[in-house]
This record gives structure tokens, C-alpha cells and sequence, in this order.
């Protein structure tokens, strides 16, 4: 089957940032991206789990955005300003798709 | 002080405090026992939404109070205000970060809605009667107290503050507790007493009960707070937890005293200028105030302030306004 | 007329309608107010079950009329006709494709079971009797317009539905809500009274404050997709939105007077017939013609028919249902 | 025999059974009608705390029984005892290796709340008073059966466990369910027949029927379960699965006379002693028997053992229990 | 330690979708897979969120197979046939396995 | 902008044995993990789904860890101790990070 190279974008960020992450993406151009829960983690600001959550204050969520290489440094370029100052991750991955066109 | 023990010692034995000590035992003690996010969420909602409608039904059979616009710019003011001198308190008590303090105090101009409701429980019980309204005044103290904090950080040097931008303000004005609580209270406001028939075997009757679970899991979370961020707690930090809820609620008190209100009404003026928020606020300050430690005032808030209030707080708020209102 | 504009009027004012329009508030103006999935699946559980159990308990209590087979027959013959008047209707009045036409059709021939839900409250508000196995006919008129909907793509060259095949038929008619429904039906009736009584503290008393926070949470959902999908609203589709359930409800009063049904009966069958799917139907849309637009369907039924049914629609068709049974 | 016949009928419609078998026949069907995981966990927690507190309330009221001590030691004997005994029969039964035995057979000497709840709610219906204290027996007789079972592992070789560690004896000891059993009883106790009466219309009048909605769950999951484990039911495990819970009831009853309970005591001595873990047990059994089948374990204990108590298991034992006391 | 080259193909797909995708990779010999929860996203369909759901006919998931590079073509196969006129994006990764035996 | 190579490396596992993993790996010096849920999947011990739980023994979570490529193996041997006797995946994939000095 034909497949195409691209690039896989996993952002692990905190819930409050999800939406002006995506509004960054968005303006940079992004066409698609998906959100997955999180349930708990750990890092250098400590360990957190869902289920301490009384207020959406801590929780985080992972943002994954499968794009065309040549996109991959404006797409950086606006996570990075958002995530510049907040706790999170920035993971990417050399990935093949179908349907290039979707992308 | 001997009807104030009373009060205490019958508000410690109740189902509610008693539910709160179960989740705060069972989380200290490292149980897997936990309430999932989605239900806790649920109650929440049910809390707000029947404590917004009873307030507005209320005032629909009551009449309003030619108070209620002294009153709901009296808790602005407060909620501004209170911060400011969290913020001085912190500096002389304890050796936190003017960042850290800017963080911590504008939770302590915030409200706790949960505070405030077991609050009311207090009251109902003991058949005290309050203004309807004090729900709408809790809703219009929860964000002025963000507004407040950012001013202290911008003013000592805007680089650590990412400042508010149109988007973190609507976030604040909107967000979902207020909104809510507004909106049940206007609902209530025009069903009235009948609107409130229609519902009271949802929203009155099981209120207690849902209540009591609700607290069992701010107890599992408080609990869990303090086993993550008890380290953070220096004897300093502890103090301020206890100390700025009596500071509080004396301004709530001069408040409720100067507006005139019901004894009742003068209590949950207190209850809301000395509880602390852990929802609204904490979400904006992971916004705009990034670097500052949630550790910190999630710890203070939920796990000093939140436990003190409702076990020692509320009664003791309770009889000073029966006390000097004469109630 | 007058009587039909009190009772609009009184239907606007209650807690149920208030709370729809708390959440359309709430999420035009962008607030996250949002009640977690879960919560919303469970309330919508309890609706189901609440609602089954009571139409079976009345028909153990009343006794089964001979009009039950003739009105189950009826309904399953209004939820396939419907369709084929909401495809003429769409093809005269809008320019939508005769794929997106056919999709839209099968959510007019389907129900929505809130909006009997809320048309069964209004009745028992005003104290008006019914026939107790309509729930019955609500769970026959659920499936049936799906495929009448995918007929008419057929008809016209399938090329574009991936048509109907085994596993898509299972899930249509056993489809959680709809076993629900007929489950719980069964067991009110097989236990009648005294199963009633047992846990009527439980499926009755509270069930108008559950409807009210149901339908905060379709207030906010329709608000979202108006938002989203509001582009999508020319003037014909949002005139065929409004337009439908009032031609719906003709049919459903034709179907009512021949059965020869009792007043709220007759409400009934007209609700029924007047309301679209948000939930069976979109699914199978998805599955049968994924190349439909999903927004279309969901904005026309969720964002303009169903507030239009739950305010102007219900007071009017049981007004009209009253006039012409002598109710 | 009469009366038992009366019993078990009435027992079989009632509405609480009948949402079990609705449960199970839709996802036999294989309908895709189901309980969101946090809703039935909420459930759960709701009747955990329920049943635990009106136990504790029971116990304020009627004073303390100088046999609780010897009935929950009897308690812990009993689990300990009963997988001995459910291990023999498994060996003679069945042709299961050592490890999946030693795994099932924890399960019968720990206890199965919800048939716990289901038969007080029986006995309730039947006007038969219990001791109070039972729900502390329950939560006692949880966790010993799993140390009995690794003892009857290590016995033949230790290879095969992993064993106890610090750990996973603190799961047991300290799980939800036995956390919020025990605590919501000492809150009851503590705040007696007063804290009853505040909660009352959240944790009494609907408790019914949200155990029917619990039921409808139980029965969806078993059904799920003997889809996908029940080619594992050879005739020999299928037996067991009947046979063991009738044994176990036998020493429920010995028991119950010896200490003299009441006869909803004994019925209910005998419930615990018949029923099947299906949460804390499999959970631990994860971790200390990784190689033990699972779907054994969850099908025999919720798809046989379960049912066979719900529908036939309580009807009788409350029938022998009040025929051997004369209640 | 020892670990195995495998695929590692992740297929975002409608609710409605998810067991007739999985019927088809199970007759396509795939041996495991898992299936991760997604919150919300956005594509040429335009953007979503579980949060404004009522009914599952918009929800999304995303399911998980690790496989052994040999049997890539026909994974892909099958869920190609699933996903064709559906929303829905499919990215392969390369990745290393323990206990390659599992695959 | 700026990139480091690092190894994502995602562990599906019980849920009853997530607490005893991410012990065994912050012991092994990982300081940074995520956990993701997972609805349900299939493998050789049959399949399952989160809809059909009423007990938390059969669930599966998803641990994912970002390392610095020379912490890999000490990740691999911790991680290998804990899934042995259990059921669950272990893949390994190479990423790129931003912010290397976070792992
Ligand atoms: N190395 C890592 N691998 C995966 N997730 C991580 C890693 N480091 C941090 N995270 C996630 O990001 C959150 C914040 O990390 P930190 O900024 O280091 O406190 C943690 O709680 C984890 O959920
Ligand atoms: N480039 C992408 N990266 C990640 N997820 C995507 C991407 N494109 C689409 N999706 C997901 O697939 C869904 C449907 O996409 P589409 O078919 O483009 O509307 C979106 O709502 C996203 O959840
Ligand atoms: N090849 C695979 N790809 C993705 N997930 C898998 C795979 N094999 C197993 N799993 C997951 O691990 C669980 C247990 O697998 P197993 O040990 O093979 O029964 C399954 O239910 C899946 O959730
Ligand atoms: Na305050
Ligand atoms: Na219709
Ligand atoms: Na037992």
C-alpha cells in the first residue's frame, strides 16, 4: 500500500493551554491534530493522577498532530511559544501515513 | 463560648465533617479508594446548580433586599482587597517568592463554594434563616481576587506575570462555577416557590447526602494534597493558612455588620472572605502565573485552609454573628 | 388560544426550559461550563429507565387497551413515511444533496425521546391522563425511518450508501436506548404497582430536577453545534427545521384522532411524530452514509428543531390535542 | 417449601432482579446498551456508603451486641476456611491446574457486596430485622480468603506465586471498598438515628432503585463475561460454581446458629458465606497469581455464582435461615 | 536487553467504526491491538470535543498495533478497506519490541 | 528550532500494575513519565473492554517515558523485571525533543 512520510507531533501539555496551543497550531497552519487524556504523570514539578483533580487546575492532556515534514519547524516554532514557559513535553517522530492528501 | 462549643463539637460529629475525615483518613493511609473524576465533577454541578436555585427561590418569596447592590459591591470590593493583605501577611510570615505570594493570595480573595454551601448546611440546621442573595454575592467574589494578584505582580515588575489577556478574562467571568451558580440563581429567581416545588425532591431533599459524598472526596484530595505537597509546609506557610481565614472573616464580619445583615447573612459573609478557592483560581494562575508553584496554594487552599474552615471555622464564624448580631 | 398562550407561557418559565436555555447561554458565550460525559450517559440512563418503567407500570395499572397493536403499527408506519415527506420537503426548499437530504430525513421519521421525556412532564404538570404504553410506540418509531431513509438513496443509484448489512441492522434495533426503554417498560409492567412503589422514591420524585440538568447539558450540546455548525443554516434549512415537526405533528394528530387515542395520547403521537433523533440516527448515518455532512444533521435537529419542540412546539400540539379531542 | 416457592417467585419479579436479567439478556443479544465505568463506580461508592452507614446508624440505635466480636471473628474464620474447602472440591470437580484453583477458590471465601446488599433489601421487604453489625462482618470476611489461598499455593511449591509482598497486603487490607464499608459504619454509629434522619432521602428512600440500576449493570457485565469466558464452563466448573455456594451457605448457617444471631442475621451469615469477590479479589489475584486465568475466575464467580445466589441463593437461605430460628 | 524490530500503526477512527475495524484486522491475522480514548480534534470535517457530545456518532478512538514488519501490507490492507470512506487518519511507525514471541 | 534525539518508550500494562512500574522506574532513575488510559485491546489473553469492568483487575494503562538514549537499558531492565510475569507491550521508538535538559 502506498504510504507517505510525515511527521508525528506528540505535545503533552496542561489541560488549561490545550485550547491556545490549538489556536496556535491552527494560525501556524496546522490542518489536523487529535487530543488524548492523560490520565497522571510525573516530572520535575512532581506527580499528579486524575483522580487528586478537584479542579481542572493540574490535569494535562497530549496533543498529537500528524503533518508534512516541510511543515515541522512553523508547526515547532508555535508550540514552542506556548509551551516556552509552562511545564510539558515535545516529542516528534518520523511516521508513514495513507492518504497523504489529508494532510 | 459554651453554645460555641456546642455548635463545634455538634458540627465535628456531623455526617458531613465526619465524610470529609474518612476520604482525608483513607488518602493518608494511601487507599486506593477514590471518587472518579466524572462523578465528582457530577455532584459539583448538582451542588451549584440546587444551591443557586434556592438562593434565587428565595428571593423570589422574600422580596429583594435593598442590600443586594450594597452587598454584591461589598464582596467585589472585599475580594479585591483581601489579597493585598494575604500578599503582606506572606511577606511577613514566611519566606516565599513574591511570585508565590502573589499566587497564594489571590486564592484567599477567591471564594470556596463547597465552604460556603457546608455553611449554609450549619445554618439551616440550626434553622438560622439568611439572605437568598449571598449566592449571588459568592459568584461575584471569585474573580475579582486574580484581578487583584496580577495587579501586585505587574506593579512589583510585570517580567514574572504573563498578565491577563482577553482570552484568560473571559475564562475568569465565564467559567463554569459562576456561570452556573448565576444561572440557577436566576432560575430560580423567576420559577419561585413553585418552580422550587416542582424540583425540591432532586435538589433539597438529597442535598445533605450528596453533600456528605462530595466531601468525602475533597477529603480523599485534600489528603492526597498534603501527602504530595506536606513537605512544602513550613511552619510559616501553616500559620498563614490558619491565621488568614480569622483575618478574613473579620473583614467579611465588618462587612456584613456595616450592611446590616441577618445574622445568618452576616455568617456567610465571614465564611466567604476567609475560604479559599481551589477551582477557579488555581486554573488561572497556572496562565498567568506559570512559574508560580502549584504545590503551594493548592496545599494551603485545600489542605490547611479548606479542612480548618469547615471543622473549627464555620461554627466559630457562626457564633460571633449570632453573637454581635444578636441573632 | 389564549389558553394556548398561558400554557406556552408557563411552559417557557419552568425550571425544565430555563435550564435548556441556562446552557444554550452558556455556551454561545463561550463559557466552559460542560457536564463530563459520564454523567450525562447516566442521567440519560435514568431518563430512559425512569420513563420505560412508568409506561409499563400504567399499563399494568390500566390494563392494555386493544389500541396498542393498531398504535405500535402506526407509529412504525409514521416513522418510514416521514421520511419520504421530509426528503420531498428538503428538495423543495433547500439546496442540500440528495444524500444529505436522504440523511436529514431519517432523523425527522425518528424520535427524540427528551422531547417526549419533556412533553410527558408537561402533561403530568397539568394533570392530563395518557396512554401509558406510548413509550412502547416511541422505542417502534426509532428504527424504522433508517431504512426507509436508505431506500430512498437506493432508489437512486446506491452508489453512495454503503447500504444495509447484518451488523448495522443488529445494532439499529437493539441499540442501548431503545432495549432500554422496552426493558424497563417490561419490568414496570410484569411488577405494576407494587414494583412501582418500591422504588418511586427513586424514578419519580426526583425525575423533573434530573430533566432539568439533562437538559442544561442539550442546552449547552445544541449551543456548541450552533456555534460550529450555525454556517451551515441557510434560510430554507432553517425554515425546513421549523417547518418539519409542525408538518410531523399533522400526521401524528391524523395517526392520534383515527386511534382514537385519549388527549395526552394524541399529544403524544404528535410529539413523537414532530421530533427528530440525535442519537440512533446519527450514528447509523455515519456507519450507512458516511459521506453525508454530520453537521448538517445534528445543527438542523439538535440546534433548531429540538428547542423549537421543547418551547413553542409541546404547549402547541398539546393545546391543539385538547381543542380537538374536547380534552 | 410453600412459602420458600412464594418467596423465590416474588423474589424473581421483583424489579430489582428483573433489570439483572434485562442486563444480561441485552448483551447476550449483544445490544450495545451500557453503563458508563464512572457511573457504576459512583453507584457503587453510593451503596457502599449506604448500606455501610444504615448498618452503623442500626448499631447506635439498638446497642452494641456482645456477639459482634465472635461474629466477625467467625467471619475471618469462615473466609479463611471456605477456600480450603472450594479448593478440594475444585480439585475433585474439576480438572484445573493447582494455580487457576487455588485463584478461584479465593474468591468463595471472600464475599460479593452487592449480594449482600440485594439480600438485605430482601429481608427488608420481608420486614425482617438484622443486626446492624452485619456490614462489618461483610468487610471483615473480604480480604482473609486471598491469604489462604497463597498459603495453599505456596504449600505446593512457591514457584507459582509471587506471593505477599508489603505492598499488596496493604491493597487488600486498605481497598475502597473495605475503607468506605468500615468508615461509612463508624460515621452511622457515631452520628446514630440524627445523621440517619438528616441523609435519609439520599442514602434510604432511592437506595432501591438505584440498586436496580446497579443490577441492570451486574447483569450486563456478566452477560459480556459468559459471551467471552463461557466456552471455559466445562460441566464440572459449571457445578462448582452452584454447588460451592450452597456449601458455603451451609457454614454460614452453622455459624449463624452457634452465635445465636437473629434470623436476617443467619440469612445474611449465609449470603456472605455463598457469595463470590468479584472486585477486591481478582484485582489481588492479578498481582500475586499473574498466571492464573482470569476469565475463569470472573466468569465462575460473576457469571454463575452470582446469579445463582441473586435469583435462587437468597430466597432460600432467607427461607432455611427463618425456618432453623423460627423467625 | 534483546528486543525485535516491529510496526507500530496507529489508526484514529470514528466510534462507530472501531469493532468493524477490529473484526477486519483480526481476520487480517493481526494478533493485538489496543484502543486509547480521544477527547476531541479537529480535521477537514472541521473541529470536535467529547464534551459536546450527546450521542457517540461523532466520538473518535484510536486503536493501537504493534506488529511484525512482515505483516504490515496486510494490516494495512484491511483497515484501509475500513477506513476508505470514512474520516479517520493511519500512521506507521518503526519501532523495537521486548518478547517479540507476543507479535 | 533546536532538537535532541531521546527513545519514547510505551509500556502497556494492568492497571493494578502501574504503581509497582512506575516505582521500579523512578528507582531506575527515570524522571519523567505520562499515563495514558486505554479503553480496551486484545492479545493473546483474549479481549476486553473497559465497558466491561466492574472491577479494576482487568483494565490496562498506558505508561509512556521519554529518555535520553544512554538511559534506555537501565529503563528496558526495570521495566522487564515488573511486566515479566504479566501480560502487556513494551515498544521502543527514537524521537526528537525540545528542552533536552528536561530528561
Ligand atoms: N520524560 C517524560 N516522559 C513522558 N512524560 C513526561 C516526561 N516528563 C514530563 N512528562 C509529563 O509532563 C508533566 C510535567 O512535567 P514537568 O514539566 O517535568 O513537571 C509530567 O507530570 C508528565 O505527565
Ligand atoms: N493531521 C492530523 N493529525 C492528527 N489527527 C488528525 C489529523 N487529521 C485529522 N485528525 C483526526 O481525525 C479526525 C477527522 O479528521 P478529518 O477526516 O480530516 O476530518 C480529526 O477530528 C482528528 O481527531
Ligand atoms: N500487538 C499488540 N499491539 C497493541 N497492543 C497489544 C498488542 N498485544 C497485546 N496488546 C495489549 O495488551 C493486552 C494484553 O495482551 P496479551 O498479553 O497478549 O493478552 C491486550 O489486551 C492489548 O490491550
Ligand atoms: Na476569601
Ligand atoms: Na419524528
Ligand atoms: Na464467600
Amino acid at each position: 500500500m502506498q504510504t507517505h512520510k510525515a511527521k508525528r507531533v506528540e505535545i503533552t501539555i496542561e489541560n488549561v493551554m490545550e485550547s491556545r496551543l490549538t489556536d496556535a497550531l491552527r494560525k501556524a497552519g496546522v490542518t489536523g491534530y487529535s487530543v488524548l487524556p492523560v490520565l497522571g504523570g510525573s516530572g520535575r514539578s512532581g506527580a499528579w493522577d486524575r483522580a487528586g483533580q478537584v479542579s481542572r487546575a493540574q490535569g494535562m492532556v497530549q496533543v498529537v498532530c500528524i503533518i508534512k515534514p516541510e511543515r515541522l519547524d512553523a508547526l515547532l516554532d508555535a508550540a514552542f511559544a506556548v509551551v516556552e514557559r509552562h511545564i510539558g513535553v515535545v516529542s516528534i517522530v518520523d511516521c508513514d501515513v495513507l492518504r497523504a492528501e489529508r494532510f | 463560648m459554651s453554645e460555641f462549643l456546642s455548635l463545634a463539637g455538634q458540627n465535628l460529629l456531623s455526617p458531613i465533617i465526619l465524610s470529609f475525615v474518612l476520604g482525608l483518613l483513607a488518602s493518608l493511609a494511601r487507599s486506593d479508594l477514590n471518587i472518579p473524576e466524572a462523578v465528582a465533577k457530577g455532584m459539583s454541578i448538582y451542588l451549584l446548580f440546587a444551591i443557586g436555585f434556592k438562593g434565587g427561590a428565595s428571593v423570589a418569596s422574600y422580596g429583594l433586599d435593598a442590600r443586594l447592590g450594597f452587598t454584591l459591591l461589598a464582596g467585589v470590593v472585599l475580594s479585591a482587597l483581601l489579597p493585598v493583605i494575604a500578599f503582606g501577611l506572606l511577606q511577613v510570615m514566611t519566606k516565599m517568592s513574591r511570585l508565590d505570594a502573589a499566587a497564594v493570595a489571590a486564592h484567599y480573595g477567591s471564594i470556596s463554594i463547597v465552604t460556603f454551601v457546608a455553611a449554609t448546611s450549619v445554618l439551616e440546621g440550626r434553622g438560622i434563616p439568611s439572605e437568598g442573595y449571598m449566592v449571588a454575592v459568592a459568584a461575584a467574589m471569585e474573580a475579582p481576587a486574580i484581578l487583584s494578584a496580577l495587579w501586585l505582580i505587574s506593579r512589583g515588575g510585570g517580567a514574572d506575570s504573563k498578565g491577563m489577556d482577553s482570552t484568560l478574562m473571559r475564562e475568569i467571568m465565564l467559567n463554569g462555577s459562576i456561570v452556573l451558580l448565576v444561572g440557577a440563581f436566576a432560575i430560580g429567581w423567576i420559577t419561585g416557590e413553585q418552580g422550587l416545588k416542582e424540583i425540591s425532591s432532586f435538589i433539597v431533599n438529597p442535598f445533605k447526602g450528596v453533600l456528605c459524598l462530595f466531601l468525602l472526596d475533597m477529603g480523599l484530595v485534600a489528603g492526597r494534597g498534603l501527602r504530595g505537597g506536606g513537605g512544602i509546609l513550613t511552619r510559616g506557610v501553616l500559620a498563614f493558612g490558619v491565621v488568614m481565614p480569622l483575618v478574613g472573616s473579620l473583614f467579611g464580619l465588618g462587612a456584613g455588620l456595616m450592611l446590616g445583615l441577618s445574622s445568618g447573612g452576616v455568617a456567610l459573609m465571614m465564611v466567604l472572605s476567609a475560604s479559599a478557592s481551589y477551582i477557579a483560581v488555581p486554573a488561572a494562575m497556572r496562565v498567568a502565573l506559570p512559574e508560580a508553584n502549584p504545590s503551594l496554594y493548592l496545599t494551603l487552599s485545600l489542605g490547611v485552609t479548606f479542612p480548618f474552615n469547615l471543622t473549627i471555622g464555620i461554627p466559630l464564624y457562626v457564633g460571633i454573628a449570632m453573637a454581635l448580631t444578636g441573632g
